[in-house]
């Protein structure tokens, strides 16, 4: 049984004096994988902002969705002065906080065992990359707004991550993205482009 | 009543009320003005005992007052803004902050000039000048946040906030400065028993404090006009009204 | 949730947020000890530069201390949100289920115990340094406490408004100077009350008053603040 | 590349590298002025802490504006290279061909321009509102140029060795602290002695030679530490 | 004729405590397009930095290079507080400032027509990049070691940037990169991969 997630309805999304989309219109369930695209500067980060609540004032329409949600930005809210495991137990955004075994076990599925307690800031990119996308190896919410996570990955990443994806899917969550690339998520997964909604 | 609300509420009907009401409050305010200074200047008694430095009264005095009257007045159509959403009411709170900044430095300019005289000096650390100062601060920070902000609309409701916060504050401010040390005046104009100045000085007082009221309501609607006039330029009500 | 989870799970989210920026403090270089640094520097440097008459010094280390503790917040607050803005934290934060002015009380309460508590616990040996009676210690310390915590409020509300602008420089400054002016009163008045020996209590009753209503409200125009930064 | 076209060349960078990092301090929010409104802070506030009586102001007149200078100092030193390290500003700099050494030099320049030049020109008017004569504001300003000067050159050097690490930077600004001590005595020690009618040129020139070995040698310094802390 | 611009012999790498890369031998000449491979962590934006001659300390064996080098790495030295066009000309690494017109023209190249004054923190995330990249599109060194140029371009980006690189070989420049894409650069790209490097 599919589940509504997000519902979208004739929205607007300004940035300061120019209207960056328009009359958007878009239905995310349970089961769904969805990849916004567009080129760079078309509103993609401002859309995930909006779908998340961080941006109220400046969105226009409907816009609903569900309470359980994950979204993770451009900026990965870590800190270098704390290891993968600080940061991870108490992420700003984590109500309830993992445990030691379950941190392990999601660093560990990214590849980054070893560097649980090592200072973030010597991480090399791709591994903070990786750091910031283990919350999606922990429990946690139903509804994920990704904002480029395929970034700094190195192939095996990429892979590891799409897995995780239709994982979640199937076990009834939904994820939004963005991405530059091709992301290799077989027949599940919609692309919306964002330029067909390009504001005048 | 919620209709008057609405109406206040809309840029079309405010943007006329100040079209009709500006022309002849216009010519009001500066009939006071010239009457009120030409009294208060000319034909009011000497003081024994300032001789006629005190003149500076009938601006400082107006001045003053109405510079603590305006903050509130930003601060309403802050708390407006804040939780009705009247988009007006940001362009009211926009308004009032330069001119009430205004205000503000016409007390301290004509205290410093009357403090010479006076005590001897242009400035002294008393409750009243430093907590007027401590105003002009706030006042000025109102301004200075709405222009940090090149969003207009997110900067109207900082400043909202901002204001607000103020107004919380202004009356502890008052307080604790007055508590710290007094040189200043006290307030020497009372409604229940005596006043402390003579009569023929202080109708023309009283004039002018009421004209320089209406002189800030006058400079309120020029200026929000004028904002309005930016903001909806491209509208058609506006184009409409502007061919009229 | 049950709701007993939930108040348990806010409880600890809470806790662990505290531990949080406290560990950031710790280890940012520079960034929390400032207050305490800034008193020692001041309490060595003052009698270096004024000459150490210590009748004078005991007659100004009140409003030394004050202007001091006042000073090291308004650096504390100058970056309160900084780097959490810069590196996504504060999103995140508004992202956590919970009314944003309920989650920034342990960054709060954090950067109170880096700053404005520590500096109280130490503030007897530096007000002994300068001269102050050992008697008036409870009086210092407790309106320091005090003090701080409502400097750190007020200021916080201008922190959260100016985070986000990018041309502006000194403008928090501007915005939160008006706002200290009367704690700085009242403490230093509860101070020289005490030294002189008068009542500090309506001084220290006052601050209390200043801590419940800023406690009640600023953590809302707070939250009112750094959403309105996040929109930018 | 001709030697006369690189030497003109050398000069445009160095002006076009003041002039970025002046811009970048104006619109930092509250990064710069930060020794101005300092300063603007403490006039206002001394005298709402210690009480409005002119005497006694003027009496501590030159202790306040020094340890002012000093603190404005310090907290300018805490994050002269902090950005430029995060963003990766600093890397290009060690990029540029032309020794780092010299390299630094623009920021040094643009931050003393923000921060002690401005401080002195504007101290003769905080003087005065302090209390201070007039006659002394020559002094004032020779000592406070020369001052703020090498605090920023001793400053830097504690900054550039300690902007890499994450964990406990603080220890070694603490130990450059101990550095500021004979400015802050021969600085103040020129104004007393002009403020009391002797002569302060010894103390002057004390400060001049300060700021001769400052510029000679700590550049280098800063120059070694930056590429120390580059590599972390 | 083509020149040396890079030459490398028996290069170990060490971070901290830990050998990266051993026993590494390179020799970039003019025309050349090199790209530096391998998963996360294993010492790309090491050994870059190691060419540009930011790790001094930790580098042991033969390097030596040309003095024309332009590095970029994964911070972009970007100003959020200026514009696009203030960045660009008062570059910390640039001895000569370019003119406007040059400015203008490098913006242009990337699409960045119309932001030249624009607050930088206000750009997207790949607008940002653009404006770093922009750099390459001013007059400017023989010698390239940029780190993941291709991160959060749009594709059009990506084909913009792959066209310079091509030019600026074709110039008698030469070019090293990495990326976890595989760049479309033909048959002159030299693909070089650090996993067999690896250290113990
Ligand atoms: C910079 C210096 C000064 C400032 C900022 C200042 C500020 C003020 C303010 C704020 C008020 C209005 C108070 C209220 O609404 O209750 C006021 C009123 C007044 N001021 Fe001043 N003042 C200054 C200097 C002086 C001087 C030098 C004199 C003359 C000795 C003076 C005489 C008065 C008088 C007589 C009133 C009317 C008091 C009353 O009736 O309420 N002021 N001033
Ligand atoms: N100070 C240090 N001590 C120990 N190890 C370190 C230190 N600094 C960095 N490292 C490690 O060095 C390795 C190399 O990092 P580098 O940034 O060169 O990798 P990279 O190949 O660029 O990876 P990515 O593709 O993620 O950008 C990483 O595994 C990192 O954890
Ligand atoms: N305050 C502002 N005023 C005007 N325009 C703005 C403002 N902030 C952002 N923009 C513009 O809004 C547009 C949308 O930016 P956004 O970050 O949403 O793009 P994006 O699709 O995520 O791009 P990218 O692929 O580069 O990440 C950009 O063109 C940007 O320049
Ligand atoms: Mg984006
Ligand atoms: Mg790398």
């Amino acid at each position: 049984m599919t589940a509504t997630l997000l519902e979208v309805r004739d929205l607007d999304v300004y940035k300061g004096p120019r209207q960056l989309l328009t009359g958007l219109n878009l239905t995310v369930t349970t089961g769904s994988l969805l990849q916004l695209a567009g080129g760079n500067g078309v509103g993609k980060t401002s859309l995930l902002r909006a779908f998340a609540g961080l941006a109220r004032i400046e969105v226009f329409g409907h816009l609903s969705r569900c309470d359980d949600v994950l979204y993770s930005g451009h900026a990965p809210a870590l800190k270098g002065t704390m290891s993968p495991r600080q940061n991870l137990r108490t992420h700003p955004a984590g109500l309830c906080s993992p445990s030691d075994s379950e941190l392990d076990k999601a660093l560990a599925a990214l590849n980054m065992t070893g560097y649980e307690d090592a200072l973030t800031a010597r991480l090399s990119a791709g591994q903070q990359r990786r750091v910031a996308l283990a919350r999606l190896f922990l429990p946690s919410a139903r509804l994920w707004l990704l904002d480029e996570p395929f970034t700094a990955l190195d192939v095996a990443g990429v892979r590891v991550l799409e897995n995780r994806f239709r994982e979640h899917a199937d076990d009834g969550g939904a994820v939004i993205f963005t991405s530059h690339q091709k992301a290799d998520l077989g027949e599940r997964l919609e692309v919306l482009d964002l330029e067909s909604y390009r504001g005048p | 009543m919620w209709r008057i609300v609405h109406q206040f509420g809309s840029p079309p009907w405010v943007y006329r009320f100040c079209d009709r009401v500006i022309p002849w409050l216009l010519p009001l305010t500066v009939v006071a003005l010239l009457v009120g200074s030409a009294w208060g200047l000319l034909f009011a008694p000497t003081d024994y005992k300032q001789g006629d430095s005190y003149r500076i009264i009938y601006i400082h005095v107006p001045a003053s007052v109405v510079a603590l009257a305006g903050y509130y007045v930003m601060a309403s159509a802050g708390l407006v803004s804040l939780v009705w959403r009247v988009k007006l009411a940001d362009t009211a709170m926009r308004a009032a902050a330069p001119i009430g900044a205004a205000y503000t430095a016409i007390a301290l300019v004509t205290g410093a000039i009357w403090g010479k005289p006076t005590w001897g000096a242009w400035w002294v650390w008393d409750a009243r000048i430093t907590s007027m100062l401590i105003l002009f601060f706030l006042y000025v920070g109102v301004m200075a946040l709405f222009e940090a902000y090149e969003n207009k609309t997110i900067a109207a409701r900082a400043c909202a906030i901002l204001s607000l916060v103020g107004t919380v504050n202004i009356p502890i401010i008052y307080k604790s400065v007055d508590w710290w040390y007094s040189l200043h005046q006290p307030a020497s104009i009372k409604f229940t028993g005596s006043s402390a100045i003579d009569t023929s000085m202080l109708y023309p007082l009283l004039g002018m404090i009421v004209t320089f009221y209406v002189l800030f309501a006058l400079l309120m609607m020029l200026n929000i006009k004028q904002s309005l006039t930016q903001e909806y330029a491209h509208s058609a009500w506006l184009h409409k009204r502007l061919n009229d | 949730m049950a709701p007993e989870r939930a108040d348990a799970s806010l409880a600890h989210y809470c806790i662990r947020q505290t531990g949080r920026h406290l560990l950031l403090l710790v280890r940012s270089p520079g960034e929390i000890v400032n207050p305490l640094l800034f008193f020692l520097l001041v309490i060595i440097l003052f009698p270096l530069g004024l000459g150490p008459d210590p009748e004078m010094l005991s007659a100004l280390a009140p409003g030394i201390v004050w202007v001091v503790a006042l000073l090291a917040n308004v650096m504390l607050c100058m970056r309160l949100f900084a780097d959490d803005f810069a590196d996504g934290s504060l999103e995140q934060l508004a992202m956590a289920n919970i009314p944003l002015a309920v989650a920034v009380l342990p960054q709060l309460l954090a950067s109170w115990l880096a700053s404005g508590f520590l500096l109280s616990l130490v503030s007897p040996l530096f007000g002994l340094m300068l001269g102050l009676p050992l008697s008036v210690a409870p009086i210092l310390m407790a309106s320091l406490l005090m003090g701080t915590l409502i400097m750190l409020l007020l200021g916080a509300v201008g922190a959260a408004l100016t985070v986000g602008i990018q041309r502006g420089g000194m403008l928090l400054s501007l915005l939160i100077l008006p706002l200290y002016v009367p704690v700085l009163i009242v403490g230093t008045r509860s101070l020289t009350e005490a030294v002189g020996g008068g009542d500090p209590a309506v001084a220290l009753a006052l601050l209390g008053a200043g801590v419940t209503g800023g406690l009640v409200l600023s953590p809302v125009a707070i939250a009112a603040g750094l959403r309105v930064s996040l929109e930018l």
